[in-house]
């Protein structure tokens, strides 16, 4: 009932940079898709309104974000705990980065918890949008680490 | 009753007689029709459509009065348990209901009613798979639906009978 | 294990001379479906008071969790809202609900609304109160709670091991009670049988999901000082302890009533904590406040029957003779001992099933779990006993090689043993069972589809036939709690009843109980009419129980098919007394010998002189207001009140003691067909006889037993919860949770054989639970199906899937 | 349990509709309303506003066109469809899935405009509207419209080509099929009224041998969205069908899938079902375009 997902992106840019990015929480605040406000709490830490809209499901949930664990340049845990619709779904993520030819490959892996009414009835959109909200991040990540330079 | 939006004003004829209420747009017409207007007949099972005790036959339809919002239902016509009575006289269907037992509780029978009421209009002499196809969007958790279809079976036998009413 | 002792017999037995058998048996028209089938029921939810409020709450997500904190600000602010409650607010206001467990399960700290932890997903953390129910769930929508979720236990078998997470810390461990059981010399039959044979089954979880669902008005009138809680609880006395705690309002300051109940099937027993939460807050706002269940809500949480997992062994002999049988077992109650472990007795009632078995040990735990609280659902603990039973008697058969009909007529009490005696004291009150079963196969063709089966499995068609006796014991002796926790005041099943003759001729009747569909207008009238030989119609019921205007003992109330041997009797025991007064103020009237005074269709005549004879009416105008003409010294009016006490004893020092009053017996005979290449089950044929003693009235009989076969396919084929390894509950509406419609309940039909019981003034017996033989019969069927494939079922739910993967030969 | 509170519009003409719809943000089109306000009252779904169709006129209809086609108005009943001669006639798969398609409540008010909009991955019209190669008929402001084929109207789960913030469907078109055609639909559930657990919509057509012109075989509640059968499709092509080949087409027909699982059924579950419905569907078309069977 703990669907996995995972991707990878290869990203052009240095992996230290790459690291910069994902270690500040305004950056990755602002890959969230749909992200309607953002409040930073610490180096951490950010909790962010956002408007899903998979499918038919639509409306606003609370994201409280935190970084678990980093272990510079090359790992970072990070949790996502989404909570709407009288149900919560807990995100953990782990990213792997790696020197690559052309730049930094990011290897990313992700399992949603849900609970709360849409575990029986909605998990299929949950999961969706769960995995659609982390692979986004990536995908940002990578574009707009590729506009800077 | 309530603070929170502005209401809307909905006229319709329930059981031959004409009301009026204000209700929010959210309003769900099984809730005007209890808390509003009054006519508890109709009852509430559950949340997702699937009990049929809130049945109500809305312009010669049988729908769930908990999946229609009360605004839609502006200016029509509403048949509900209660209406089916003639001047004091049970309508063939509630007199079969009584005379097979086909209720215990009675809290889905409101609806099986309606659900029966729908069928017969369209086909006075239903088959036994028909009966039970046409109240399949009617939990009933006391009677194992047995003495239902029986009931049903003896009022279409009824009120296709010259005699009766 | 022998027939009872004469002196046990006539202490049992019961006077029934004052019935005339005029109205008893009629299929008379069911005087409650006539305001039912017109709209006219009087449900709680159609309570509507001025003024009145509307509660909501919002309700765990987790299965377990830790609450950090909570916002309710934004919820308090919002327009319409007059009251937000969290679990703190209620600590202030009540002591946490008394515990029937024993010690240290006793220990758990149990509270209307979570405190500090939520132990099940959709367990209240916070009550609103507002003018609306869409306001109010507006403003449960802006509760933000912050949970640390904590490792659910999921699993009743490894919440006993060291190290598994607590639901309660404050108990030390998961249990809540464990009872060791042993009659009979267990091990000498088991050192001397001629084989033993073993297995493991499992009883799911489900639930009795009414359509109506838990519902409360709580109304607080200053002036008077009076609580009036219209409610649909089904035993509202047993609880009153509870709702006067918490409100710490006296008994005469309480005013509890029911009505009519949308059905309840033991569901509708725990749901006191909404009226103690209802009434606080009516008593806070000093407005009425209704709370009815969503049907999520419903599901989630109001109650769930308690899983159960057997490891079973009987002693068996080469000729099929069942000596004795050790059981270990396992109950799985869910979060809160609210009505539980009452389980880990209740089957004892049924100890030895319908077998003349000779001994029995059980090695029995009641566990806590991060699921759903359990209560007495319909069949309760006997049903999943007698699953565990009828099982092992398939497998018994099945190794012998022997029809299971058959390993069942040799096992079966015989009609000279009634009453018979079983190894745990229970007493077995009357009838032919093995000629019931003799009755059923023919009603069945049990041979000819025996015949069938042979020629389809040729053809490669998997049909399955199962034939299963089970028991509705009915009429509980409380003193079974006793067995887990010897503390408890609470013994023998009593019942209460009213009958007026008012002064117009007419009968009012109050009862104890607070139906939900059995028909206890109807057959209460029946009774009445058939003692004092007056008109049915002349018979008033008062609907439903009011605390107020009912008698009443603390066991009133409708659940273990307690009406019939209880109720009933309390009721034709008020109509006798009236009846002998009705006599004695005739004799004086008519000048007549009480002894040649005849009552008879509403009037009493002298035998010597028919002429001389007096109405009812008339007696009645006297007894009320022409007084000088009664007898002298006679007190007048013609009120007639009566408790039924039947002769239960507590427990003995080995847990030996007859648990229930009768024991209706019921076979069924079933026919299922499984798709071999979708697993899809088909019942092709149903056919239950019935044995409940005297037939008060056949349409509410058949009624009951119509809806006891249907929940019993339902649990079988279509109603399982299914809870994830983190506590999530996946199937919480109508949409996932699935009750059968007309489509999936086959035609039924249903023979009878009556056998009056000995030990109950009107020879009727309790039935309509229906001691889940249907689940065993469809299982037994299935199994039966899949048997060329040597497929063994274990569980009480089998569906497409399970029996897919059986027949491919793939394990999930 | 109830919805949370939403603005509510009624227009009476399309226009009016796509206008609100423009205007409105958040806001979402009001049809039979029997799936949506369920996820209303679950408070799963809580729109800023809802614009109700059901008062425009002229969306209602059932109408065959001078060229064979059949054209359904978008706020059809499932009942009106089910109830109708020409398509119990013509497209006894539709009929079917129509039949078997929540309960005469929900067929008394549910619509299939609203159906094929919501895109349930389980629900029984798209892998029939997929099976019998449906045009989809959709409106924009100003009276622009555009037809989209069902292959690509539906994209995912609940999800559909539509611009849900611009565009409206107003109309399904269904094709005629040659004379000698059939088609079937067949659920698998626990109970009747519940989503498949696997469902299965075919269309066959054959020469006056009875060799497959034309074989079209949909599945749903394996996928997010309806799911082309394409490997039994070629199987079928050319031959006459009996069991051994409909088994064989439908082995191959499911061998992409990896259908998922929920509380009902596992993906296991599913992909043996799905073949065997798959095989049945293809008999059943097969017969009924031959004519062997009605």
């Amino acid at each position: 009932m703990m669907p996995q997902f995972n991707g990878s992106e290869t990203i052009e840019a240095p992996r230290q940079a790459v690291w910069d990015f994902l270690t500040d929480p305004q950056k990755v605040g602002d890959c969230v898709p749909g992200l309607k406000s953002l409040q930073v709490t610490d180096s951490d830490h950010f909790t962010a309104d956002v408007r899903v809209g998979v499918g038919i499901l639509r409306g606003t949930i609370k994201v409280k974000y935190e970084v678990v664990e980093k272990n510079p340049p090359s790992r970072i845990v990070m949790k996502m705990d989404g909570s709407g619709v009288g149900s919560k779904a807990l995100i953990n993520s782990t990213v792997e980065l790696k020197d690559a030819p052309q730049g930094t490959q990011l290897d990313w892996v992700a399992d949603v918890t849900v609970s709360g009414t849409l575990a029986g009835l909605g998990a299929r959109y949950l999961n969706d949008i769960a995995f659609k909200t982390v692979s986004d991040i990536f995908k940002c990540t990578k574009e707009k680490l590729k506009r800077q330079r | 009753m309530s603070e929170g939006q502005e209401l809307v004003h909905v006229r319709v004829r329930v059981n031959g007689q004409p009301y009026e209420a204000d209700v929010e747009p959210r309003t769900l017409l099984i809730d005007m029709l209890r808390d509003n207007l009054g006519i508890t007949g109709p009852h509430i099972g559950c949340d997702t459509g699937h009990c049929g005790a809130c049945t109500v036959i809305l312009n010669g339809r049988s729908v769930k009065s908990c999946m229609v919002l009360a605004v839609q239902a502006d200016g029509s016509e509403i048949l509900t348990v209660e209406g089916l009575e003639k001047d004091g006289q049970l309508h063939p269907l509630q007199e079969a209901f009584w005379e097979n037992h086909a209720l215990q509780c009675g809290y889905c029978t409101p609806g099986q009613l309606m659900s029966a009421y729908f069928l017969l209009g369209r086909n006075p002499n239903p088959s036994e798979d028909e009966i039970r196809k046409a109240i399949e969007g009617n939990l009933c958790r006391c009677t194992g639906y047995v003495n239902i279809v029986k009931a049903i079976k003896a009022a279409a036998l009824k009120m296709s009978s010259p005699r009766a009413g | 294990m022998s027939k009872a002792s004469p002196e046990l017999i006539s202490l049992y037995t019961q006077d029934s001379a004052a019935l005339t058998l005029k109205w008893l048996g009629k299929p008379l028209k069911p005087k409650e479906d006539h305001r039912l089938v017109r709209g006219r029921g009087a449900f709680v939810d159609d309570v509507q008071l001025p003024r009145m409020a509307y509660a909501a709450f919002l309700r765990s997500p987790y299965g377990h969790a830790r609450i950090k904190g909570m916002d309710i600000s934004r919820a308090k602010s919002m327009p319409g809202v007059l009251l937000v409650w969290t679990g703190d607010d209620i600590k202030k206001r009540m002591r946490p609900l008394p515990q029937a467990t024993p010690p240290p399960a006793r220990n758990a700290i149990d509270y209307p609304l979570a405190v500090d932890k939520v132990r099940f997903q959709g367990e209240p953390v916070a009550m609103v109160v507002a003018e609306s129910r869409y306001l109010a769930e507006d403003a449960a929508n802006q509760i933000d709670v912050d949970y640390e979720p904590l490792p659910a236990v999921m699993d009743a078998e490894k919440a006993l091991e060291p190290g598994s997470p607590l639901v309660h810390e404050e108990v030390g461990s998961n249990m809540i009670a464990h009872v060791h059981y042993k009659w009979g010399d267990v091990d000498y039959y088991f050192q001397h049988a001629d084989m033993v044979v073993d297995a493991k089954f499992h009883y799911h979880r489900f639930t009795g999901a009414p359509i109506e669902p838990n519902a409360v008005v709580a109304d607080y009138d200053e002036r008077l000082d009076v609580m009036t809680v219209y409610c649909n609880n089904q035993a509202p006395m047993e609880w009153l302890p509870q709702l006067s705690a918490g409100l710490n309002m006296p008994y005469p300051k309480l005013r509890v009533v029911t009505r009519d109940i949308g059905g309840a099937f033991g569901t509708k027993l725990i749901n006191y904590v909404y009226m103690v939460l209802a009434s606080l807050a009516s008593k806070e706002l000093r407005r009425p406040v209704k709370y009815v269940e969503t049907r999520t809500e419903n599901l989630q949480a109001a109650a769930h029957n308690a899983e159960r997992t057997c490891y079973v062994s009987a002693a068996v002999q080469r000729d099929g003779t069942v000596l004795a049988i050790r059981m270990k077992c396992i109950d799985d109650d869910g979060a809160y001992s609210r009505h539980e472990p009452a389980g880990m007795t209740v089957w004892a009632q049924v100890s030895t099933g319908l077998y003349r078995i000779k001994a029995l040990e059980n090695d029995f735990y009641a566990v806590f779990t991060n699921k759903c609280p359990s209560t007495s659902i319909r069949g309760f603990s006997r049903a999943p006993h007698l699953f565990m039973i009828e099982r092992i008697m398939d497998r018994i058969a099945r190794k012998l090689g022997v029809d299971p009909a058959e390993i069942r007529m040799r096992n079966l009490v015989r009609p000279e043993d009634m009453p018979y005696m079983t190894p745990s004291g229970g007493l077995y009150d009357s009838g032919n069972w093995p000629d019931g079963l003799k009755k059923a196969l023919e009603a069945a063709d049990y041979q000819g589809w025996r015949r069938k089966q042979e020629e389809l499995r040729r053809q490669g068609r998997y049909v399955g036939i199962g034939v299963v006796v089970g028991s509705d014991s009915a009429g509980p002796n409380m003193a079974q709690v006793k067995m887990y926790n010897p503390g408890l005041p609470y013994t023998s099943g009593t019942e209460g009843a009213l009958v007026q003759m008012t002064p117009d001729g007419k009968v009012r009747v109050t009862l104890g109980t607070s139906p939900q569909g059995m028909g206890h207008e109807t057959t209460a009238a029946q009774v009445v009419a058939d003692v004092l030989d007056v008109d049915y119609d002349d018979i008033y019921v008062q609907t439903g129980f009011d605390s107020f205007t009912s008698i009443y003992t603390m066991h009133s109330g409708t659940y273990g098919s307690r009406f019939a041997p209880l109720g009933l009797s309390a009721v034709y025991l008020a109509a006798a007394r009236l009846k002998a007064k009705l006599a004695k103020i005739a004799a004086y009237m008519l000048r007549c010998n009480e002894l040649d005074v005849v009552l008879d269709g509403g009037k009493a005549f002298c035998r010597t002189d028919p002429q001389r004879a007096v109405d009812f009416k008339r007696i009645a105008r006297v007894a009320y207001g022409n007084v000088n003409e009664m007898p002298p010294g006679m007190e007048p009016g013609l009120y007639s009140i009566a408790i039924f006490r039947p002769p239960f004893q507590n427990p003995d020092e080995n847990r030996r003691a007859n648990l229930a009053l009768t024991y209706s017996y019921n076979v069924h005979v079933v026919v299922v067909e499984v798709d071999p290449e979708t697993g899809m089950p088909r019942i092709l044929n149903y056919v239950a006889l019935e044995d409940s003693g005297r037939i008060v009235n056949p349409l509410v009989v058949d009624g009951q037993v119509h809806g006891a076969i249907a929940h019993g396919i339902a649990e079988a084929l279509y109603e399982k919860y299914n809870y994830d390894e983190n506590g999530n509950l996946l199937n919480s509406n109508f949409v996932d949770y699935l009750v059968p419609t007309a489509l999936e309940i086959p035609p039924l039909s249903v023979v009878h054989t009556e056998t009056p019981s000995p030990f109950t003034p009107t020879g009727a017996k309790g039935m309509g639970e229906g001691g889940g033989t249907a689940v065993q019969a469809v299982i037994s069927a299935i199994e039966d199906a899949l048997s060329p494939l040597g497929a063994e079922l274990v569980d009480s739910h089998a569906d497409p899937e399970t029996i897919l993967r059986i027949l491919k030969g793939s394990s999930r | 349990m109830r919805p949370a509170p939403f603005e509510y519009y009624a227009p009476e003409t399309v226009e009016d509709a796509l206008r609100l719809l423009e205007e409105k943000e958040g806001a979402k089109l009001l049809a039979g309303g029997q799936s949506l306000l369920a996820l209303m009252k679950l408070r799963l779904l809580a729109p800023s506003a809802l614009i109700d169709l059901n008062r425009i006129n002229g969306l209602r209809y059932i109408r065959e066109e001078g060229n064979g086609w059949l054209s359904i108005g978008a706020m059809t009943l499932y009942d009106e469809l089910e109830q109708s001669p020409v398509v119990r006639t013509r497209y006894p798969a539709l009929r079917e899935a129509l039949y078997r398609l929540g309960d005469q409540q929900v067929r008394n008010r549910g619509t299939i405009g609203g159906s094929l909009a919501h895109a349930d991955p389980s629900a029984n019209l798209p892998p029939a509207m997929v099976a019998l190669k449906a045009q989809i008929v959709v409106a924009r402001r100003n009276g622009e419209r555009r037809t989209i084929s069902a292959d690509d109207f539906f994209v995912d789960s609940f999800t559909t080509a539509l611009d849900p913030e611009r565009e409206m469907l107003v109309e399904v078109r269904l094709p005629p099929w040659p004379r000698m055609s059939g088609g079937t639909y067949m659920k698998l559930s626990k109970r009747e009224i519940d989503f498949s657990i696997v469902e299965v919509a075919a269309q066959i057509s054959v020469d006056d041998a009875g060799n497959v012109r034309e074989a079209r075989i949909a599945l749903g509640s394996v996928a997010p969205k309806p799911y082309r059968a394409t490997g039994a499709e070629s199987v079928l092509l050319g031959s006459k069908v009996d069991e051994g080949l409909a088994a064989r087409a439908a082995e191959k027909g499911v061998e992409g899938l990896e259908p998922p699982s929920d509380v009902q059924a596992t993906g296991w579950y599913r992909k043996e079902v799905s073949k065997v419905l798959v095989k049945r569907a293809i008999l059943k078309a097969w017969r009924r375009a031959t004519g062997v069977e009605q």
